[in-house]
């Protein structure tokens, strides 16, 4: 690229040579503004709209564009398509620069101009794309259409055709608009404007109200009628398993009790630990169960030393035969997290969610107490291998340690991440609280 | 596909099988294509910049939002702030101010377009019908701060 | 044996043009040097036809490659149902122009920790194979630049170079996918190398020349005394294993193993940017011409025009010019290539091997026997 | 000697024998056939895969920890963006999910709105898969004729809803908007254009000896494991598994439906690309008996504000890449103490370091092709 550039030098003290630099600016132009190859890179939705863009329909190839480059080094335009996180941002920067200039991005939709869906409350969002990376141009929308995305291609390419060789192409600056909270800045403005507003009015204001002390606004605001719609019954469908057998709650949870007497069955309103000695007798366990319609699985609350012997019990009996797991995950609430097994039975059609109440550890100092594992269960990633992963998960988002887990590591965020996001108490700097 | 116990002749079957599915097959695929690259019929682009006469949206495609004016510039936002709390990301500010008559009436309609996801929520919420979703969908821009937009010509009425 | 030769009209015009400029010039030349002007003669004469055939070798493959990517572009678009480049020129027929622009002015690095002499000279080394293999096509009766009697062996020879430019490449980059793809690429070429070599020698086999215009005009008259037909049924499998082989050898979908943009991201040229990958895709078009003049050279009748035995369809074949129907021929084919590079899945890599160790392999060892036989029986 | 103590974080596998042809291949995060966000370190032998390990999280938005200051409604657009190729079918999810809670029913006009949307997100997810699978395989035609036919559904979907990808249209109690007249014509001929095209399509892909001979007994799953590693849809079908959520645990008016689950047995990675297939017949074949049966009456049940009572909800339906379940907690207001969704891909990528071992890095990409990962899904 560097060629062009000593263009007007060489040939500046040419006679001629200005109408010779000038066409030079023009037949480059023209090649670089006609020729964009875009690099095969995306994230989330946008993605999906910008393959869609080159496919048959709407056919990017139109534009010359349709040599989407794996390798960044072959690229000329990188439309950063979809959300970009904290982990995602150095790759990024590595594409980047790894493009070799004259070299132009594009920010294709909500999430890369400012975080789109995800500025508010988020830890991990990268609040634009600007904030890594020069961009050029900017096509809002969530995801923007392939038209759209050819608009954008289009303005880039006016944009080209305006670099001339005195004045070349190089690269932007990042600006970071990382901390910028569009809401909060604009009602801050607006109140400044008001106060000045309110001063100046007051004695208009005044004025008005003695001139016409009866005044009534005659604008009445209609409201808009919406369609009266009937009320209707919700049907409670019953699931079934590939073969027979199905097992209702209450038989469910009598069969589990007869085995383990520390196992209830709650209303599933309550989220308060057991605090009490006592275990609630079984028929005040029928009782809540029989609150809820058909379709809603039965919860039982099962205690963290029994939580092991229970899910092999229940994967291992020949009635229940939970064979298969949706999922665990866990609640953070005040003093306790609670683990949810969600076990399910492929052959009979049955569920059972298990409930493990775990209290917290709150003997670790209260400055650790963030970046600290507050409790421990057993992992049954022996008995489900589809545990692995969940059970990271949870560990990753609420500090949970899993007890002879293969491979408990951090599974979203980086290892060095400060924090468990899904608890209450977590904060982050990065995170800017949803204003409403 | 490999099977360890696999006898000579049975290799061989196999062998001579494949010979004439294979390229059967390849041509089934071969035709296909051709049938398609000698059909001009079924090309389906829409050429995008040199269409935009006839190039429409549907009625209920959401664009970017905008604020329903009638011919003098008015519009029927009360600021009662619906939109606003609807809103998932807060991309609306409803800035509100007080009228000569010390009324609370809209002031200004602030819209960060560069964060709006296009859910439409905001449109439902508004009680008044004062707010819609444009058919506009060319929106690229090489300035973001054109992103915060104001949507209202005029103060609200009241 | 290398003398370049441009045959009769442009050939005969050098060797009487030299003597004829240099009447002009001896009277005003010292004695001295009038002692050497014989032997000059031949020199300057060598050197004009050198650069003339230069000049003829480039045009084909330079020019031919932009009207190829073009052409690539739009046929697999409408095989995709899509339009393909439309915006610049008529429907966009100057797309590529534009492209080759483009990457001529792009910034041009070399990765950290690559061996930057060798990163660069791959890129050369594979173009060096095609345009030695073009010098040797007859694109007519008097187009051949260098009529080499061994022309077979030498294109055999030849076509390794390929070969070693993207090995260079691959390794050179530091990368590994560059390095996994160039690994591909040497084993699945040197591989085809062999039945491709072994389709050549039964052209050479059946129609007795190692020299490609000889075997050229041994396909002189109708449409049936091609190769492809002339000699039942073997000819045509010839043709479709010569074609597989190729295709393989041009390392194009679906044998681009070595690209395998799904799986490496672009293989051994995952590294290169602007002239350097330019060169690299320019190589893979020239490479698509050489192959098919080949094919067109030793299979479809070369220049001949494809007479049906109709005296009155005949004669107004037989007006167009010979290098027309060699370039329609090769145009073709060069469309069978891309039809079938927008039609197929990727094989893998052993069942790559696999296909030509245990498939190509025995059918044209078979096939050599087959045409020796016929020739036995028949020829 | 290759021993845990040397290896990155994540491998298992212990090698007794020195072995210096191993070495490590990064694969992603931004890589052509990775499907968006995933990143694969892969423990390589040649070109066949000793063992592979993948990172998540480069796509990690938190959706969950920022459901948890929203409100109930502002939830179903974060739905959308989870699996934004069945983003209509997300928002069912979360809809059924409120409907629970708040005990409404849903009348049978907006049933059939919702079947017929749901049938036509299945038909587009898989016409995506399709493409991506051949497009995977190396055919880049396939990428473009599976889009061809995903674009007609998507302009159906974007005149029903108002946007062709993140549609955000379910509602508790039925949808946004009624469908307008156009609507049903317009899926009436999209049948009868995919009845035609589908067998182009099969007869271009599903008997190419090529294709044939990259994904027959590649990357096989067997029942036990499926099941095990909780694999849903496609996946667990494919193994042999006859489980449906619509006919197992059926929800909206799917047991009015005549359909079949295709099912086939070997578990390899042919298997799961035919029952996807087959599936796009069986969709097609819903979507005539409700078009046929397309009743009229009101679209919605009356409307209440979105207030989930205290407790515990949950709702299963099957999207086209599986069990997609979600996990309503709900204190008072109208804000979720926590909503957490289970995805199919996440649980369908599990078996993934166990089909792979020993197979080439090629098959990898077709593997990965026929699990059909969304990544924002599995990463959230």
């Amino acid at each position: 690229m560097g060629i062009v550039n000593y263009a007007p030098k060489i040939l500046d003290p040419v006679p001629g040579g200005k109408y010779l630099v000038n066409m030079i600016d023009y037949v480059v132009n023209w090649a670089r503004a006609n020729s964009i190859w875009p690099l095969t890179y995306g994230t989330s939705c946008c993605a999906i709209e910008m393959m869609s863009s080159s496919m048959a329909r709407y056919d990017i190839a139109r534009f010359g564009s349709e040599v989407f480059r794996a390798s960044p080094r072959q690229a000329d335009l990188f439309i950063i398509a979809g959300t970009i996180t904290r982990r995602m941002a150095p790759a990024l920067q590595m594409l980047w620069e790894q493009i070799p200039g004259p070299k132009y991005a594009i920010a294709m939709g909500a999430c890369t101009i400012s975080g789109g869906p995800f500025v508010y409350d988020n830890y991990s969002v990268v609040r634009g794309a600007q904030n890594l990376i020069p961009v050029d141009v900017f096509i809002p929308g969530c995801p923007p259409r392939p038209e759209a995305l050819f608009h954008g291609l289009l303005t880039l390419r006016e944009k080209i055709l305006h670099e001339t060789c005195r004045s070349p192409w190089k690269e932007g600056d990042v600006r970071d608009v990382s901390t910028l909270d569009r809401y909060r800045e604009a009602s801050k403005a607006w109140l400044a404007l008001e106060r000045i507003k309110d001063e100046e009015m007051a004695e208009a204001r005044a004025k008005f109200k003695e001139e016409n002390p009866e005044y009534k606004s005659a604008y009445k605001p209609v409201r808009v009628k919406k369609e009266e719609f009937p009320e209707v019954e919700r049907k409670a469908l019953l699931g079934k398993g590939l073969e027979n057998g199905f097992l209702s709650a209450a038989e469910i949870f009598t069969k589990t009790r007869d085995r383990f007497n520390r196992v209830v069955a709650k209303d599933m309103a309550t989220e308060a630990i057991d605090t009490k000695s006592e275990v609630e007798s079984a028929d005040d366990c029928l009782e809540n169960i029989m609150k809820y319609p058909v379709d809603f699985p039965l919860e039982l609350t099962v205690n963290a030393e029994d939580y092991l012997d229970v899910v092999k019990f229940m994967r291992d009996d020949e009635d229940l035969k939970m064979n298969f797991l949706i999922d665990v995950t866990g609640i953070d609430y005040e003093d306790h997290f609670e683990v949810i097994t969600q076990l399910m039975s492929m052959d009979r059609g049955h569920k059972v969610f298990i409930r493990v109440p775990l209290k917290k550890n709150f003997g670790i100092a209260e400055e650790k107490r963030a970046n600290a594992i507050l409790a421990q269960i057993p992992s049954i990633t022996s008995l489900y291998p589809a545990a692995e992963f969940k059970e990271r998960e949870v560990y990753d988002m609420f500090g949970i340690e899993f007890t002879d887990h293969p491979d408990l590591r951090r599974i979203f965020l980086d290892e060095d991440f400060t924090g468990f996001p899904l608890r209450k108490d977590f904060t982050n700097p990065h995170m800017i609280r949803r204003p409403l | 596909m490999k099977k360890k116990n696999m006898t000579v002749s049975r290799y061989f079957k196999r062998y001579l099988k494949r010979c004439v599915t294979g390229p059967v097959s390849l041509v089934m695929g071969l035709s296909v294509t051709l049938k398609y690259f000698f059909n001009p019929k079924r090309i389906v682009t829409e050429q995008y910049p040199e269409n935009k006469k006839t190039l429409k949206m549907h009625p209920r495609y959401r664009g970017r939002l905008e604020m329903i004016e009638d011919a003098e510039g008015n519009n029927k936002c009360t600021a009662c702030g619906m939109c606003e709390k609807a809103c998932p990301n807060a991309s609306i500010n409803v800035l509100a101010t007080k009228n000569i008559a010390g009324k609370k009436v809209l002031g200004r309609y602030e819209y960060h377009f560069g964060s709006c996801t296009q859910c439409g929520l905001c449109v439902e919420a508004c009680p008044f019908g004062a707010i819609r979703m444009s058919q506009a969908f060319e929106v690229a821009t090489t300035d973001p701060t054109s992103l915060d937009m104001i949507l209202n010509k005029k103060e609200g009425q009241g | 044996m290398f003398t370049p030769s441009v045959t009769h009209p442009i050939g005969d015009f050098v060797r009487k043009l030299v003597p004829d400029a240099m009447g002009y010039v001896t009277p005003y030349l010292p004695q001295s040097v009038l002692e050497y002007i014989p032997a000059a003669n031949s020199v300057v004469a060598f050197l004009i036809n050198a650069v003339i055939c230069i000049i003829a070798v480039c045009i084909v493959a330079i020019g031919n490659a932009p009207i190829l990517i073009y052409m690539e572009r739009k046929v697999c678009a409408h095989v995709q149902c899509r339009l393909g480049p439309m915006r610049l020129g008529w429907h966009g027929t100057i797309q590529t122009i534009a492209d080759v622009l483009k990457m001529l002015f792009k910034e041009v690095y070399a990765p950290k920790g690559a061996d930057k002499f060798i990163f660069y000279l791959a890129p050369m080394v594979v173009l060096i194979a095609p345009f030695l293999v073009l010098t040797l096509i007859p694109f007519d009766k008097n187009m051949v630049i260098a009529n080499v009697p061994v022309g077979i062996p030498f294109i055999i020879a030849v076509n390794g170079f390929g070969i070693l430019g993207i090995l260079l490449g691959g390794w050179s980059s530091n990368n590994k996918y560059s390095l996994l793809g160039s690994l591909r690429s040497g084993a699945q070429m040197i591989s085809y190398e062999i039945s491709f070599a072994m389709i050549l020698l039964f052209v050479v086999m059946v129609s007795g020349e190692t020299n490609l215009l000889s075997i050229t005009q041994g396909q002189e008259g109708t449409i049936l005394d091609w190769w492809i037909f002339k000699i039942p049924v073997l000819g045509f499998i010839a043709f479709v294993l010569f074609f597989i082989s190729s295709t393989a050898e041009l390392n194009r979908a679906p044998f681009d193993i070595a690209e395998a943009e799904q799986e490496l991201t672009g293989g051994y040229h995952t590294e290169y940017n602007g002239t350097a990958f330019a060169m690299f895709y320019l190589a893979e078009y020239i490479n698509l011409v050489t192959t098919s003049s080949l094919a067109t050279t030793c299979f479809l009748g070369g220049f001949y025009p494809p007479l049906i035995g109709v005296e009155a369809v005949d004669s107004v074949l037989m007006m167009v010019p010979g290098f027309v129907w060699f370039f329609a021929k090769v145009y073709f084919m060069i469309w069978c290539y891309m039809m079938v590079r927008w039609t197929f899945v990727r094989p893998r890599v052993d069942q790559l091997m696999d296909f030509e160790w245990k498939f190509l392999l025995p059918v044209n060892l078979v096939l050599l026997g087959l045409g020796g036989a016929y020739i036995v029986l028949f020829g | 000697m290759i021993n845990k103590g040397n290896l990155p974080p994540g491998f298992k596998i212990e090698r007794s024998e020195s072995n210096s042809e191993e070495f490590f291949i990064n694969m992603g995060p931004q890589h052509p056939s990775t499907h968006g966000a995933l990143r694969l370190a892969l423990r390589m032998d040649g070109e066949t895969i000793v063992e592979m390990v993948p990172h998540f999280g480069y796509i990690h938005r938190g959706i969950e920890k920022q459901a948890e200051n929203m409100n109930y409604l502002q939830y179903i657009l974060l739905s959308d963006r989870q699996d934004y190729l069945t983003a209509i079918q997300n928002n069912l999810g979360v809809c059924l999910a409120y409907e629970k809670a708040l005990n409404i029913g849903v009348p049978e006009r907006a049933e059939y709105i919702r079947v017929i949307l749901q049938e036509l997100g299945r038909v587009a997810s898989h016409m995506v898969f399709f493409a991506c699978f051949g497009g995977d395989l190396g055919g880049q035609t396939c990428l473009l004729y599976g889009f061809k036919e995903r674009e007609m559904v998507h302009d159906i979907i974007e005149e029903v809803t108002g946007s062709r990808l993140t549609t955000n249209f379910f509602r508790p109690g039925g949808s946004t908007f009624d469908v307008p007249d156009t609507f049903i014509p317009r899926v009436k001929a999209f049948i009868k254009h995919m009845d035609k095209t589908m067998k182009d399509y099969e007869r271009f892909l599903s008997k190419n000896i090529i294709v044939l001979e990259r994904t027959k007994g590649i990357g096989i799953l067997s029942k036990e494991d499926a099941i095990a590693y909780g694999c849903t849809g496609p996946m667990l079908r494919g193994s042999g598994v006859k489980y449906d959520v619509r006919k197992n645990d059926p929800y909206s008016i799917y047991d009015q439906f005549d359909f079949d689950v295709p099912v086939t047995y070997n578990g390899d990675t042919y298997d799961r690309y035919t029952i996807r297939i087959a599936e796009i017949h069986e969709s097609l074949k819903i979507l005539k008996q409700a078009v046929e049966k397309f009743p009229e009456g009101p679209w919605r049940a009356k409307e209440k504000p979105v207030r989930l009572p205290a407790g515990r909800y949950y709702s299963a339906i099957e999207t086209a890449k599986g069990l997609y379940a979600t996990y309503v907690v709900a204190a008072s207001g109208d804000k979720p103490y926590r909503i957490h969704t289970r995805g199919p891909s996440f649980a369908n990528l599990a078996p993934l370091n166990k089909m792979v071992q020993g197979q080439k890095i090629s098959d990898l990409v077709a593997i990965l092709a026929t699990i059909d990962p969304v990544i924002p899904e599995i990463d959230r």
